[in-house]
Parts: C-alpha cells; structure tokens; sequence
C-alpha cells in the first residue's frame, strides 16, 4: 500500500488551541515503522496533546495526520487502528482482567475461539497467567501496569500509544517494567510513542526523542544527538543526569572565551575535574554534595554560572561552603547563542 | 479511622453514641408504635398498656375491609412503570449533561434544578389539568408518567457519569466503542450501586406516594395501596387505630420484607454510591 | 468531551438535543399552564384561547380571599425551622457515620437508610398520635421536628465528609486542632456546596409541603402557604382555575424569584456538589 | 532536661498490626536530633506506618516511643509537637496559600503580629512571597509543595516528619526541591524523618538510611555503609543504581569461591569491566543496552546470576543476544550466606 520507506505515522503542521490556550503548534514529525519513539518535555509542553491528536482523542484546528498512508485526521478514535496505555492504565473496574484484556476484541466481535487464543498469548508475554479471573482492585500496582500492556497488545495494531505509563509506579518496578515495555515493543514489531517526562526513560527506552517545550519541537533526533549537540539550551539543560551546566563568557577566562563572547558555555559534568588551587578555569563554592554510591555529585554556586556540578566516583565528603576550583578540556565546551539559545555550529 | 480510639476522644465518642442512639429511638418510635398497636387491642393501644393481650384480629378485620390484592397489584404495576421510565430517561439525560456539549446544555439544567425548587404537588390543579387533557385520568400512566423525567435522578446519574474517570472512556473509544457503547459498556456498569440506590429510593417513594394518586385516580382498578389506605382510614369508615396500623404495616410490609432480605445488598449500594 | 464534536457523533448529538429540548417542554408546561392562566380570564384559560386578553384581575381577587400575609410568615418560620434543625443534626450524624467507629454504627444506618423506604407519610397516622402526645400538635415545632433527623441530608453529609481527602483531617490533628475542630475547620467548609445544594432542596421541599401540614395545623397563626391555599383553592370555595393559578404563582414565587436571583450560585453549587 | 547526647526520637519495640494484617514487627530506632532519617523501603515494607506512628496518627500495639525524653505512646498527634508534610500535600482547599500555612498558629491562637511575623519569614524561606491570596487550586504542583514545607515550618517544631513529599513532582523538579528540603533542614537545625521508596532520594538527602522490609529494620546507618557493606543480599538489590548484581558460586570460577561455597556473591556494576574472550570469569548473554548519555548500562543474562550489569562511559552500542565475558576484581565480592540471606564476615 505504501512504500516501505514511507513514515508509518506522520504528523503535518498540527496546531491545536483551546480557546486560545496553546496546546500544539505547527509541528511536523514523521515516525518510521517499528520505531520507539519517545515524546519528551516538561508539563504543559504539549506532549500529552500531541499523543491525543494521534489517538484521535483530539480533533486538530489544522494540520494532517497520516497513519500507514492513511489520512485519519478527521477520523474518530476508535477507526484509526491503534491501542494505547494511560497512564491511570484506565483498567474498567467491573471486568476482571481476562474481560479487560479481551474489551476491544469484544466490541469488534472478534470470534470466541480466536478471543481465547490471543488472550492466552497476550497473558503469557505480560506474566499474567493465572490472575485472568481477579479484579483490577486486587492486583497490584505492577501488575494492573501488565493488563494495561496486555490489552494495548492483544489486538495487534501495528502502533501503540503510551502516555507515561510508569509514572504509577515505584522506582524499582519502574526500572524493571521499562525493560520489559523495551522488550515487549522489539519482539513483537510494534511502533510505540511514548509521552514521558522524565529524561532517563526517553534516553535509555527510545531510538527517537522529540523534546517539546511551549507546544513546539525543540529537538528530535537520537539520544545520542540530544546528548552530545544539544540544539539549544533548553535541551543541554533538560537532558542528562545531572543536566549540562550552563555558563556566561564573563565567567570564564577570556582565553576559551575569545572567539564568541556572545556565548553562552555549556559543560557536562563528566567533562569537570576538581583542580589544585591557581590550575582551574573557575572558583566556585560548594553548595550541595551528593552521594549516590557509585559516585558523588557536587554542585558549585558561582557568578554567571547555572548548574555546575562534577562527577566524583565513591564517595566524597565536603561541606557546602566551601572553595574549590574547577578544570575541563575546552574542547567539551558547547557554545551556544545568548540570544536565542541555539547551538552555534562548532 | 482508628484515631476515634485514642484516649482523649472517648468521651465525645460516648457522647455521641448515646446521642446518635436517642436520636434512632425517637426515629423509630412512630413505626414501633405501628407494630405494637396493630398486635393489641385498640383500648391497649391509645392507653400504653403495655402488658396488653396480643392479638392478630385487627389483621383479619383490616384484610376484610378493602380489596388489598387489587391494590397490591396497581401499586406493583405504578412502582414498575415509574422506574423503567425513570431508568431510561434518567441514564440519557444524566449522560446528555455529564458528558456532552450542546446548544442550551445549562438552560436546561437550570429547568432541572428549577423542578427540585417547583415541586409537582404544589401545581397539581395545572398537572391534573394536563394529564386530564392527554387522556390519561384514572390510569397508571396518568399517575406514573410525570415521575418520568426525574430531576433528582438526572441529577444523581449526572453525578455518577461524572465521577467516571475521563479515561476510561478514552480507553473504551479507542478499542473500538461508539457514543452509545462507551454508556452501555462502561457508564453503566460503573454506576451500578447509584442505579440500585436510585432504584430503592424511586420504588419506595412511589410504594408510599398518596397526594397525586389520590387525585388522579377514582376507581378501584388504578387506585394503589396508599390511596386505599386512606380511604379505608378515613374518619368516615369508622375503624379503629389498631386496625389502622395493622392496615398500614400490611401496606408497607412488602418494603420491610424486602429491606430486611437484601439489607447487605442495600447497605452495600448506599455505601458504594456514596463513596464515590 | 471535544469528541463529541467529532463528525459521525453528530446526528446522535442532533436527535439527543431535540429529545432534551422536548423533554424540559413537556416538563415546564405545567408551570407555563399555571402562568398563562394567571394572566388571563377563566373562559380563555380553560379554552387555551391564546390570543384572550392580559388581566391583573385574578391576583386581585386571590389576594383578598386569604391572610396571605400570616400564610407567607407562617412558611417562612417553618422552613427556617426546619432547616436549621437539620444542619445541626445532619451534619453531627453525618460526621459521626463518616468519621467515627463506634458500637452498633450499622445498625444504626440501616436504620437510618429505613427511613428512605418507609417515608413518613405512610405512618402519618402514628406520628400524629406522636406529636399530639408531645404536646406539639398545631405548633410550628409540630410541623417542623419530624424533618430534622432528614435520612437523605445524613446520607448527603456523610457522602460528603466521606469525600474530604483523610489527609486534610490528619494534617489538622497535626496542627493541633481536636475532634469538634477538625469538623468546623475542615469538614464543614470542603462541604460547603453540599451545604448549599442541601439547604435547596430542603427549603423547598419544606415551602412546598402539605399533606402533613394539613394534618398538625388547624389554626391560622400556623397554617402553612400550601395548606391555605388548598383551603383557598377548595372546589366549596367555588374559586375558578384562573384565580387558584393566580395563588398558585404567588405561593411559589418568593421560590421562583429567589431561584432566578440566585440562579449561577444555585446551579454552582449543584454542580460542585456534583462533581465531588 | 534531656542530657544533649540523648536520641530526639527514640522507638523501642514497637508493633503494630490491623486484623493480623502486619504494619510494623518489634521495631526499635534512635534518631539523634538534628539528624536526617531517611525510612526506605519497597511499599508495604511499614516504613509510612513507623512514620504514622511516630505522628500520632496510628497507636500502637506495643512498645514506646519518645520524642525529646517524652513518652508520647498514648498522646495525641495535636500534643506532639511535631509537623508533617504529607505526599498529598494535603492543603485545605478552602483557604488560601497564608490561611493555609498559619491553619496551626490560628489553632493555636497565637497572636496576630506573631502570626503575621512567621508567615513573612515561612513565605521567604519557601520562595513564595506574592502567592498569600492563592488558592491551592490555582498554583503550579511545586508550589503546593512549598506551601506543605512552609506549613510545615512556620511553627519552628523541632521535628518535621515527611511522607514521600516529591513523589507528586516531576523529574526535574523532584532534583530541586530534593536539594531544597535538605538545605532547610540543615539552615533550621530540624529533625527530619523521610519516608521514600526512592533509594536515589534516601542515599542523596539523609544523614541515615533505614530500610526497611516487611514490617522490620533490615540494615540502617550511613548511605555508605548500606552500599559499601549490605547487610543482605535484600539490601545489595535494593540499594545502587542499577543495584549489586547477585551470583550463585556455581557460576563463578570454582577459585574465586572456594571458601564459601554455600554462598551469594555480590558485584556492584562499577566494579564489572568486559574483558577479552577467554580472560573473563563470567560468560553472559546480553540482555538490554541503555544508554542514559554520560554512561550505557549493559545488562547480562546468565544462569545463576541476577542483575548484571556494567558500567561504561559515553554510548556503546551492542545488540540484545551478543554474548561477552566479564572481569572483577575478586576483592570486591561481597558474600552473603545461602540461606539467610546476611552478610558473612568478611
């Protein structure tokens, strides 16, 4: 039907308002087929909306999208082929879990014969064998996470929604459903948008990150691109563990500086080292130290400088307050306009 | 709340179990009294003797004296009509308002709420008017039919349908469900303790409703329960209290009977309609 | 719910407005009737002559034909009374089933959730026996204290504490507030709109009542609006249609005006009653 | 009153159980003032009921607890002299953002200028100076959390009990407001009791980790002793990100375990390398690649051997199913027993 390089979903210049509030604006994207795709940004960024407009929760004031070919801009949700996971997982409260499951194949009187052959399918991938007769209200967290899965995957539409779909769990479980999603998505094929907030899932799950910010698209492109060219700052200050410190030219010595005054200098903090007094390119107080086991991280205050923080392996005891000074290779500077924010070329 | 067991607040907590039960006794006592009186003889009765003869006769007298099967049966027949038509109309207007954006959509609210404000009895020369006028006098639809569009009951299933999380239509629609399945397949399952509740709450009103049957109704064929009742009380017809009350326990007992059966199963509908 | 915007929905949305339109119609033509008739000669009411002329006539003749006046102050009294009896009692009984585990609590809610089966009117007999021992037969108390221990404002004030996240209740005993506090503090103002919605519906429903009004009054310094104007619109009386729907609209007006007044407060308040 | 080396909170032996159900099992606990106690645990392990119960708001069973030399097993939460932030908030939504923070002080009945004199410095402390006449309901989710903190601080209790206050934030914002609670902490000298289920969060803040499973205290003390010397393998999975990794002795080289061979060897991931075929001491198959932008964590499948993990620097690109051999140095293990589960002497 369609060439095989052809986007499987491709959204034209989609702009969606709510009596004037901004919720998306002219923004472009095209997905390729069996990618994992993760829409990133902070609250009110547009994200969640941008994952609706392809659901077909929300109809756009303008702009096209395009699932396999298909124009289904104007078509209602439940025509346009996909499934999805929410984030409450919106499990129905008065079925059990093979009844919530098998909804969808329900309601599209799919033959009985066939409902109990993808539902054994879909429970065995999910670990849920076993618990088809309990209720939503008598599983645990981590395992109404797995229904929800089950039934986004049970029909097999080719493309899955996900609207932050861990953020209703705890930490550890957390990490180990990311996995699992991961998995799930590379054996069975499937095209997954992901809406989440929290930079490490994009990073570590997806092959594409979108960073949305304002209702638009500050920049998409692999977690790699994100992490070593920022387009902007607003990315160099989103993505990352701690993010990328941001620094004014004034506070740095005039010879890295020279070349673009106008800049500002971002620093990740593995490319900082402590330095042995007079040998740093910044003095800077301690104003947080931070053990995580594996490593410290310590934060500096300091005059035009947003952010700095460097990398210690072990564990590092100082006290905030006191001096220090820092070093780097200047060649892990990343320069970016004062103005604008954008990435100058390097 | 296992605060209520801490020291300090005992007392209140005695206070207000002694309050709460003088508060029950005093609700109860007109039933009660209904009870004892109907098992004694009436000098027994309107004197307090309470170490009166028990006796079953004011039963056999109060039986003998109306057709009570007939009654029974257009009661049974009225509390049917009433609560199919209330259950239709209320599930899609309630849906209408919860969900939905039309043209009016609050002026018609307002028309609602103005009906909890404007109680029928209060316009029941223009009701029996208009019933009058649709051909509907002395039949139970005459009586059952204004019930129909239920402005409390709109209310409740507005309420219901609100409290629905947006999600899990969302998730409905997308596997598959159009406007009207998304209401079958999961508003209505939802509400289900607020429809059992509503539905107790409408069959008992309309088991115990009197004004507008009274005045709609004037043969034996339509006329429910209460209206018997109290043309079988009526001063004129010379009975007794004794025989009153077990006429009114008798009326009533279909509603008791049931109560006591499936009280868990009511309890557990009010809680849950109102938990949420 | 912008999906319903969407372009197949449309015609249900088109069939579900003219079906509401309908509906809230038929629903006010009572009113409407009432209105009409007020306004215009007997003849042209009852023969729907919509072009008969406009008269103040009819309010004229229905003002002078009964102590409105003492009927307006006897109705304002009552449902004063009423009310405030039920705030205090609902909102004590309603903490106390929401918040409190005390001995026989089931017990006593089933007992209340009774009174929503057996309504009052079916025992009026016994509760006349009742209050007339009470010494409260043709008193404003008579006709008011039967209401206060309401079943459906305990229900409704228990739903609504029930609602009040249990957090706000811990975070106010952690700053230092005791039971009775955390009450008037917390519980009582999150359910302000209910207080609201609540206070509705019982002063109407109050401003409208009759049957038992008409039973415990026999005096004109306690006779309710409704009971004089039943009295007033008695076929003895040989009133027509135009003057009973004429003291028909003055009854329910002070309602009527105060609705329209307060019309976006009101329907706020449902609203957020609603949602919770 | 109170000699100064005496704990500010002291538990002994509490229990606390609902219908059989268990909360907490004989817990005991010192808590030194000025300190910040970070209760960790996976949900349900009792750490928000020891909270609970330090509060006030649950009695119980047995046992005692003291604050500043006080038996206050049997008082009130009103009486407690303590302040509490709750996950929720738990913001009265009636008042505005100064009615909310003074609710105490009205309580209390502290007279106006006070009341006013506290509130200007709470509203300054928290950074919400200009938002007195907001409702709850029309500001951000991180304001609201200020207004918690503030509430929380305005009455100068000495002890501040926090019950998982960040896990309603963002990602980013969580980073924060982390940094901020613990510089309150210090700049008000206050005892802080933390509960979270987010070792990352525990490890950071506190001055002592106590982690707890199942209704019982499994390890507490310092963040570096919980990940430098688990006191079990509960602890070695628990605590690190990505956690210890765990090793029956039949998978490692019978060299390496020939002392204990009923043991579980521990590794933590920044102490595994790749090595060259035929050098290593473990054959693995990978199982996930995530890189997280500094660093990929590459995850190992091999019998006998759950959560392997290494750490390399910057992007590295391996597909699921490649095999590869590990290196460690041997004097990193760390050996819990068999059955127990506990750590051996080592």
């Amino acid at each position: 039907m369609t060439p095989a390089d052809a986007p499987f979903v491709s959204i034209e210049k989609i702009t969606k308002t709510w009596n004037g509030q901004l919720g998306v604006r002219d923004i472009s994207l095209e997905i390729p087929r069996g990618a994992f795709v993760a829409l990133l940004g902070p609250s009110g960024c547009g994200k969640s909306t941008t994952l609706r407009l392809i659901a077909g929760l929300e109809t756009p004031d303008s702009g096209t999208i395009r699932i396999d070919g298909r124009d289904v801009t104007a078509s209602p949700a439940s025509t346009r082929g996909l499934s999805m996971v929410f984030q409450s997982y919106a499990l129905f409260p008065h079925l059990d879990v093979a009844e919530n499951v098998l909804f969808g194949l329900k309601v599209r009187r799919v033959p009985k014969a066939e409902q109990r052959r993808k539902l054994a399918q879909a429970l065995d991938l999910t670990g849920l064998t076993g618990l088809e007769r309990r209720k939503p209200g008598e599983i645990s967290g981590g395992q109404r996470q797995r229904v929800a899965l089950a039934r986004a995957v049970v029909a097999g539409h080719p493309l899955c929604l996900m609207d932050e779909p861990l953020s209703n769990l705890d930490a550890k479980l957390r990490h180990s459903v990311r996995r699992e999603i991961k998995k799930l998505q590379r054996d069975l094929g499937m095209t997954v948008i992901y809406v989440t907030h929290d930079q490490t899932e994009a990073m570590s799950m997806a092959d594409i990150v979108v960073l949305m910010k304002d209702g638009g698209i500050e920049q998409a492109g692999r977690p790699v691109d994100l992490y070593e060219r920022p387009a902007s700052t607003f990315v160099a200050g989103f993505v990352g563990s701690p993010p990328m410190a941001l620094i004014e030219a004034e506070a740095l010595p005039p010879a890295l500086t020279a070349a673009t005054r106008d800049g500002i200098f971002g620093i990740r903090p593995e490319h900082l080292e402590l330095a042995e007094a007079g040998a740093g390119h910044l003095h800077a107080t301690i104003s947080h130290c931070e053990y995580m086991g594996s490593e410290t991280f310590l934060s500096f205050d300091t005059p035009g400088a947003a952010g700095l923080t460097v990398r210690l392996a072990g564990e590092v005891r100082k006290a905030p307050g006191e001096t220090a000074e820092l070093t780097f290779d200047p060649a892990h500077l990343h320069v970016f306009d004062k103005s604008t924010g954008y990435r100058k070329a390097r | 709340m296992n605060g209520a067991v801490l020291s300090r607040p005992r007392l209140t907590l005695a206070l207000d179990t002694v309050a709460a039960w003088t508060l029950a006794i005093i609700w109860i006592a007109p039933l009660a009294f209904a009870v004892w009186a109907a098992f004694h003889s009436t000098s027994d009765a309107v004197n307090f003797n309470l170490t009166g003869a028990k006796t079953l006769d004011n039963f056999r007298v109060a039986w003998e004296g109306a057709p009570w099967l007939r009654y029974f049966f257009n009661t049974f027949l009225l509390v049917s009509v009433v609560l199919a038509g209330q259950l239709v109309v209320t599930t899609l207007a309630g849906y209408a308002f919860a969900q939905f954006q039309f043209p009016g959509r609050d002026v018609l609210f307002i028309l609602v709420l103005l009906q909890l404000f404007i109680l029928p009895e209060v316009l029941i020369v223009e009701n029996y008017v208009m019933v009058s006028r649709l051909g509907m006098f002395d039949t139970v639809f005459g009586i059952g039919v204004p019930y129909w569009a239920s402005a409390f009951g709109i209310f409740l299933m507005r309420q219901a349908f609100k409290s629905v999380p947006k999600e899990l239509d969302e998730a409905a629609r997308i596997e598959g469900c159009s406007r009207l399945g998304v209401l079958w397949r999961v508003y209505v399952p939802a509400a289900r303790p607020t429809y059992l509740a509503y539905a107790l709450v409408s069959v008992s009103t309309h088991w115990n409703n009197f004004l507008w049957p009274l005045i709609v109704t004037n043969s034996e064929s339509t006329r429910p329960l209460t209206v018997g009742l109290s043309l079988f009380a009526a001063p004129e017809s010379g009975v007794n209290i004794s025989v009153i009350s077990a006429a009114t326990i008798m009326s009533i007992a279909p509603l008791l009977v049931a109560f006591l059966l499936f009280q868990r199963q009511f309890v557990q509908a009010f809680l849950r309609a109102g938990i949420k």
